[in-house]
């Protein structure tokens, strides 16, 4: 299963994942992180496809996707 | 079950430095396509980039590489000073508009045209955002910026520059091409010619350069979202995105 | 090797070669052409870089993106063409690398012409860019002297991390003398391991920049710089002195290519049984100021004649320096006017003409 | 001791190239030289010029107004430098495109009929080592010797006849010089 | 029309437009883009030329023109883009045209920071550019200052047909103050009809050049300019004292914003009992030498403090004028860092410490 | 028998000026052609022209109307800074190779895409003439000059410019055209051009830019007809003739 | 007689605005009034601050290392900020955004709960006319009137109901700074 | 019948309109003139027909054509 990790401290809340991700995994955070912003969190993480859209998108690499045993490649990247 | 595989990470060619740029900006996915490119062609060790100044002056904290920071404009000949004496290292400029296309026009006409054999990723913004948000060479036209508060008017400060369509026309060998990196789609064709023109250069066939389509939220006082709404409508039929010049093509037409 | 009969321009060319420059970037403008046309032959055929710029402002950003690979560069240019390199000579100096910039000065303001003059002094010891920064700054007045001088400039730019200039008027550059290049040394290879951006294999990225948000670590840079050009005071202080011992009644100061007209002129003042003599500046960034004391306070100096090809720069040194405490005259010529010996006799007998050891 | 001679004529006339030569031939001698050319405007055409001063010690004004010698090679020349000549100097004159004198009574003039030496040896263009030929002889700033072993030096490398030319030329300037049954005394 | 609390920038570019500016050409730069953007505004409104040109070298050359053309110009810029303007101050001069050229210093070199400086004050009074010229040079340390004397520059550009440029710190540019323009009075329009190039209806055609190939006449041109800045230095020095009547045991030397902190300094100071007072030059050039002679070798003047953001430049003008009769001290700060009023005090009572009118 | 008709003589707008210009240089042929242009068109009492630095330095003194002269490479800055004050006199740059695209790069791109009302006269005689022949932008593959002595080497210097066809990519309306005075043939093309240049700015339509092919006898080491032969072999086959832009097209293609 | 204030939070915040209200209040009164930015790297992000000075005679340095009042908008601005308050000053904190105090015990410290008041009156972005009635109604350093009569020109102008929506939160603040129940003494 | 003049001061010999002439009408003189060329000159007036390609090519406008009477235009200029 495919698991997104969004880096909380190193995320600027711009939402461009959140509306970037086709399954709507990503939300806003209502936490202010570190920097003074509210950051994006999986919320709901079970959606997730391991598409890598969200990471691709996401100007601050704040965006890790992981998965265990195989998976499709929906783009070359 | 066996351990996860991370299918997606920070390149080793990009710092884990958090940068300054504003939430949203694409100057970060620019970045991060560059870093790519080095890690997976194995050029980082033996990369010097030149830093504009602009929004992303900063950027030697950023590449984990060799690094100079020029002045406003001249990274083409800082680029051709490195290139020329260390022609087998791998020389790359990152520049914005207003470096590039307003005070650096000369720089980077001619060194495309001597056909110098390093690589510029050009970051098209239409704005000066590192000053806060003045006029561009590539502002587009009824665009309102700090220094045109009524909007460009083509009429006195003339259309926006196609840059790569303009050194397309040299007729020194070259690679040229426009993308953008507002949305996934685009960004996975930014990193191909990103990645062509830095492999050119490894090749040592020709001057590369990759003109990059960006948003600048803070300045164009939009929120990141509908800035990668307002490129798409925007800019990209103005500034044709795609192939302008290969070094496959014979100089002379 | 004989001497060779040199042009200054092709003799300042070979002498950078000598010096092992690697790489020389430039733009033609008269009068040093010939310093580029010599290259463009001669940089190829010691496996050098030469490459003809757009403009004097590139041709000074490619020595700055050079130095700070690591090779050993510079650039030549005249007048109007330093006057576009004064963004560079302050970033190269804030980013702490050597370099070597060469004037061959012609005849200004604006385009002017073509003829030779010093009128780019306080530009080249008082800085043509902006922010706290000098360069190091030595005049020549023969061809021998400008072949030293300019071999030496490339060990100063080392020694210093800072870019040093070389000034002649036109002439320097024009003239033909016999150069002897069998005596000069070749600085050694610098090592810039430790900032030189070659790529980082093996070591953490160097970085060569030149901004510096924070005000304290700045502040600390502008002072170090500084503190370089109070050790280059101390240490590269260069003149010399001619007829001034005993001292004379009057002492004129010139550099360059004036000096030896006042040269010609002291011979022949003595000659008619004056007492004259020349102090000529050849570090003019350090200027030699104490020096120049020692020589015109002494007792029996009684008047300062500066000779310049301008209407008065080094002059401005020369007041410092005095402290007011000798009358100080001028004589200057411009617009490409070269002052002849017979000028500077009859300026100077006005001054003798006083009783102070005039001819009698 | 210092000995200076201002060559002066059209661009193109290969004054400089004299001066050089002449230069070199001081140096031959062991001599201190300096060869000071007038660059003029950044552009064609007008007159050219050049200085060379052979000295025995360090030279100092490479600026000389009042040369010992000139050679005027064509008119505009003539008018401009003869009268600078110094008291007791020589003035040589291109008697092909000059047909008058100066009226200076306190200076030697010779005529030399460069041009016309020059194409009577089928060698239009080496008018300036006919002049260079007469000078030497003429002044003996440099001896003949240094200077024959200078053009032998400068052109032996040339192909061809260059050198035999060359010297063919100049041997026609010292005769000219010599022989001169027109030179005029001040 | 009631005082107005403006920024520097803005009231600098509204001053611009009360002395009857018709065109400005400029590219933007922090810490004075604000000019650049307010004037993005006010110039259309005016009826006046705005144009955001591609680079500082080719904003001043527009000027050049537009001044050739006869009118009313100026440009401004901070120190980066101000040496990329050093060709355009020598051709302009050359030209003898009236121009206004106004540097909003940060610290540099190289791209340094963006924050206040002094760093440019040798290039502005020494010669950003190649040539023998020189500029009128106004140093404000207040926005009504600052106000006064923008107006003043292109008053003085006429009367004298030469740039004039106005320097001031980033501070200069960055701070609001309530400024007053009732009183401003608008420079009456020059009568340029004898040389400007507008067409040559009537008249025979004019030509506004600055090459003069005979070098003579070049010369008679630099002697012209050399008349004009020696009567600048009669007619138009401009300084201020504080706290000199009687003299002062330690005399403070500053400019621009500087000698604003040293007035807090004198005045805490002098609430403490030190004697302590402020010379101010105004015209950085001509400099007023005379002026500070006068004060500074009062015989109960026992030292000169200068204080400057910057590593000691107007400091080498006060050498000169002080003619080495006075104990010469420095104080600096760099890369941003602006003097505290403490550190001033600080340094004072080191000097006046030993018994010449310190605190008892 | 009546008096004879003069049917060719010097325009007004040109003095009666011996020019320092070498035997068979064209610079006097297009000297010619814009001074008879400005008395056609009625326009001289209201021009301001203009001088680069490079051999046509001293056409100030040449042109029968108000000139000022530029610093080298400057002149579409000067240009820009006296329309915009006076907009409705007549300006134009006369410019040389080295001037306009080696130098002043910038200022010509910028001064066009702007859209400034005046019109450019761009001598393209593949060498700076005035300096005494170095290597311009517009030098030909292998054409030998004093800083390229082993002849350019388009691998280390890139290919001649083709400055009308790269300004013609700019999106801001203009004219733009590339014509030559070797022969009479086509300094009758040209003469028509920089007629039509003028005119559209007369009309002050937009900005008007005529590149003329022009011989360098001197610095090309020929004859003036073997020059002649020389523009016609080598130069025309590469800077191809004709029209590039007309402000009739629209401004984005 | 000479009062200063550092307001500092983020860029974003409205400080700089905040401080040119107070001058224009200052100056209103007849004072001589000083307002200096931090203009920081010329980029995005970070924090900002800005110097007013009020006085009633010309001001000399308009840099002013230990200010007599401080306003720490956020944590940051706290932190480097709260070690320069004048000792017996006056330094107000946001309290929204800013959980701590200063550890100092020669100072006034005032919690202002900014974002919280904006926010109640449905006027998020006005935290900074909160904090200015705060400031103003604690300092005294202009009067109250004169602040109120700055707002009501300034914004006045304005379209809509953001004159009586600016005084509403400024009034909030003024309250809030009068009713400071948890000030702490220092 | 046509006259071509040149302006034997002005010209500077570079045998530009000699080639042009159509009808071979110029020649080079053999006397220098004032600035040292040696100028053009109508060798073979009698041949001239006014077309004034001699006059276009000339760079330093130092032919001046007049007619007696009518003339045809070969060209437009
Ligand atoms: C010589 C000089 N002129 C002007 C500036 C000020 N300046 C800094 S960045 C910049 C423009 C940046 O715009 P751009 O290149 O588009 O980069 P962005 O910030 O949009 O990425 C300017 C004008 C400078 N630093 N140096
Ligand atoms: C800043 C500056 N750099 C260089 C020069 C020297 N210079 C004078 S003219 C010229 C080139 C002229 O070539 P071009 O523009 O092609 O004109 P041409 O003489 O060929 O007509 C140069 C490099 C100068 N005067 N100013
Ligand atoms: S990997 Fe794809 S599906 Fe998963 S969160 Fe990212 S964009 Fe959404
Ligand atoms: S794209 Fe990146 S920075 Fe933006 S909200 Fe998503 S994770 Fe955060
Ligand atoms: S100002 Fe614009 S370009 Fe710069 S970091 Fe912010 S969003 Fe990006
Ligand atoms: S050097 Fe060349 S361009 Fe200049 S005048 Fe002579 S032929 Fe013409
Ligand atoms: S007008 Fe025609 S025919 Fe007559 S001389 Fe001239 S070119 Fe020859
Ligand atoms: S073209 Fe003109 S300059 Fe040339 S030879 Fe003929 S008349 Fe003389
Ligand atoms: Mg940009
Ligand atoms: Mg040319």
């Amino acid at each position: 299963m495919p698991r997104v990790q969004v880096d909380r401290d190193r995320c600027k809340g711009c939402e461009l994942c959140v509306r970037a991700c086709p399954q709507k995994v990503l939300g806003i955070s209502p936490r202010i992180n570190f920097k003074g912003y509210f950051p994006a969190e999986p919320a709901r993480p079970e959606l997730c496809l391991g598409c890598r859209i969200c990471a691709v998108t996401c100007p601050d690499v704040a965006i890790e996707i992981a998965v265990h045993g195989c998976r499709y490649n929906y783009f070359d990247y | 079950m066996s351990a996860p595989t991370t299918i997606f990470r920070r390149p080793e060619a990009l710092r884990d430095a958090f940068t300054h740029y504003c939430p949203g900006c694409t100057h970060g996915i620019i970045h991060r396509l560059v870093a790519e490119t080095l890690d997976e062609l194995g050029l980082r060790e033996r990369t010097i980039g030149i830093a504009p100044v602009g929004c992303s002056v900063l950027c030697y904290n950023y590449f984990n590489c060799d690094m100079q920071e020029a002045a406003h404009g001249r990274a083409p000949a800082l680029a051709t000073g490195v290139k020329r004496v260390l022609p087998d290292r791998i020389v790359f400029t990152y520049q914005g508009d207003g470096d590039l296309a307003s005070i650096g026009t000369a720089e980077i006409i001619h060194a495309a045209n001597r056909g110098e054999k390093f690589t510029t990723i050009f970051v098209n913004n239409a704005i000066y955002g590192m000053t806060g948000g003045q006029m561009a060479p590539t502002t587009m036209p009824n665009q309102v910026t700090t220094t045109c508060p009524r909007g460009r008017d083509v009429n006195t400060a003339g259309w926006p520059i196609p840059v790569a369509d303009v050194l397309a026309q040299l007729r020194t060998p070259a690679y040229i091409e426009r993308v953008a990196v507002h949305t996934p789609r685009y960004t996975v064709q930014a990193k191909r010619a990103i990645r062509q023109a830095f492999q050119y250069q490894a090749e040592n066939r020709c001057y590369s350069f990759v003109e990059v389509l960006s948003t600048c939220p803070t300045n164009w006082g939009k929120t990141p979202n509908e800035s990668v709404q307002w490129l798409e409508d925007v800019m990209v039929p103005y500034f044709k995105l795609g192939l302008k010049k290969s070094p496959d093509r014979p100089p002379v037409e | 090797m004989p001497k060779k009969l040199m042009k200054g321009n092709e003799a300042i060319g070979e002498a950078a070669i000598v010096a092992g420059a690697q790489a020389y970037f430039c733009y033609p403008i008269t009068p040093q052409t010939e310093i580029a046309e010599y290259l463009a032959k001669r940089m190829p055929e010691v496996g050098g870089v030469f490459v003809q710029a757009e403009s004097e402002l590139a041709a000074s950003q490619m020595i700055f993106g050079a130095a700070a690979a690591g090779a050993r560069v510079f650039t030549t240019s005249s007048s109007p063409g330093i006057s576009l390199m004064g963004e560079a000579m302050s970033y190269i100096t804030a980013a702490e690398l050597p370099a070597v910039f060469i004037n061959i000065i012609r005849c200004g303001p604006g385009l002017g012409g073509i003829l030779p003059s010093q009128g780019d002094y306080l530009q080249a010891v008082k800085g043509a860019g902006h922010g706290d920064y000098k360069l190091l700054v030595l005049a020549p007045s023969t061809i021998q002297e400008a072949v030293d001088l300019t071999i030496e400039a490339f060990r100063l730019a080392d020694k210093y991390l800072n870019p040093v200039m070389l000034i002649g008027d036109g002439l320097i550059g024009q003239m033909m003398e016999p150069v002897d290049f069998e005596s000069c040394v070749k600085p050694p290879r610098l090592d810039c391991s430790a900032w030189a951006t070659t790529g980082c294999a093996g070591r953490e990225p160097h970085i060569v920049k030149t901004l510096f948000l924070d005000p304290n670590v700045l502040e600390e840079r502008n002072r170090r710089l500084k503190a370089k050009y109070e050790r280059m005071a101390r240490e590269e202080i260069r003149f010399e002195t001619y007829g001034c011992d005993p001292p004379p009644d009057l002492l004129f100061a010139a550099y360059g290519t004036t000096a030896r007209v006042v040269r010609t002129a002291v011979d022949r003042l003595r000659e008619e049984g004056a007492s004259v003599g020349l102090f000529r500046p050849i570090s003019v960034f350090p200027f030699p100021d104490d020096a120049l004391r020692q020589v015109a306070h002494q007792p029996q100096v009684h008047n300062v004649l500066v000779v310049e090809m301008s209407m008065g720069q080094m002059l401005e040194d020369v007041q410092s320096a005095l402290q007011g405490r000798r009358p100080l005259h001028f004589y200057g010529r411009g617009g490409g006017n070269v002052p002849a010996p017979e000028e500077l006799i009859d300026e100077a007998k006005k001054l003798l003409g006083n009783g102070h050891g005039g001819k009698k | 001791m210092q000995r200076e001679v201002t060559f002066a004529g059209f661009g193109g006339q290969g004054i400089m190239t004299a001066g050089k030569l002449l230069a070199l031939a001081g140096m031959a001698e062991g001599k201190e030289v300096c060869w000071i050319p007038s660059y003029g405007p950044e552009m064609r055409g007008g007159t050219a010029y050049c200085t060379v001063v052979v000295a025995d010690r360090l030279i100092g004004s490479p600026i000389v107004n009042d040369p010992e010698n000139v050679f005027a090679f064509n008119r505009p020349s003539l008018d401009k430098f003869a009268p600078r000549v110094r008291t007791g100097g020589l003035l040589l004159i291109n008697s092909s495109l000059i047909d008058v004198r100066s009226p200076r009574q306190d200076i030697s003039q010779v005529l030399v009929p460069c041009n016309d030496l020059a194409n009577q040896l089928k060698n239009g263009r080496s008018i300036n080592i006919v002049g260079l030929g007469a000078f030497v002889a003429r002044s003996g700033m440099v001896s003949l010797e240094a200077q024959r072993s200078v053009l032998h030096k400068e052109f032996g490398k040339k192909k061809g006849d260059v050198l035999t030319a060359t010297l063919e030329v100049f041997e026609a300037g010292v005769r000219a010089a010599q022989g001169d049954k027109e030179a005029v005394r001040g």
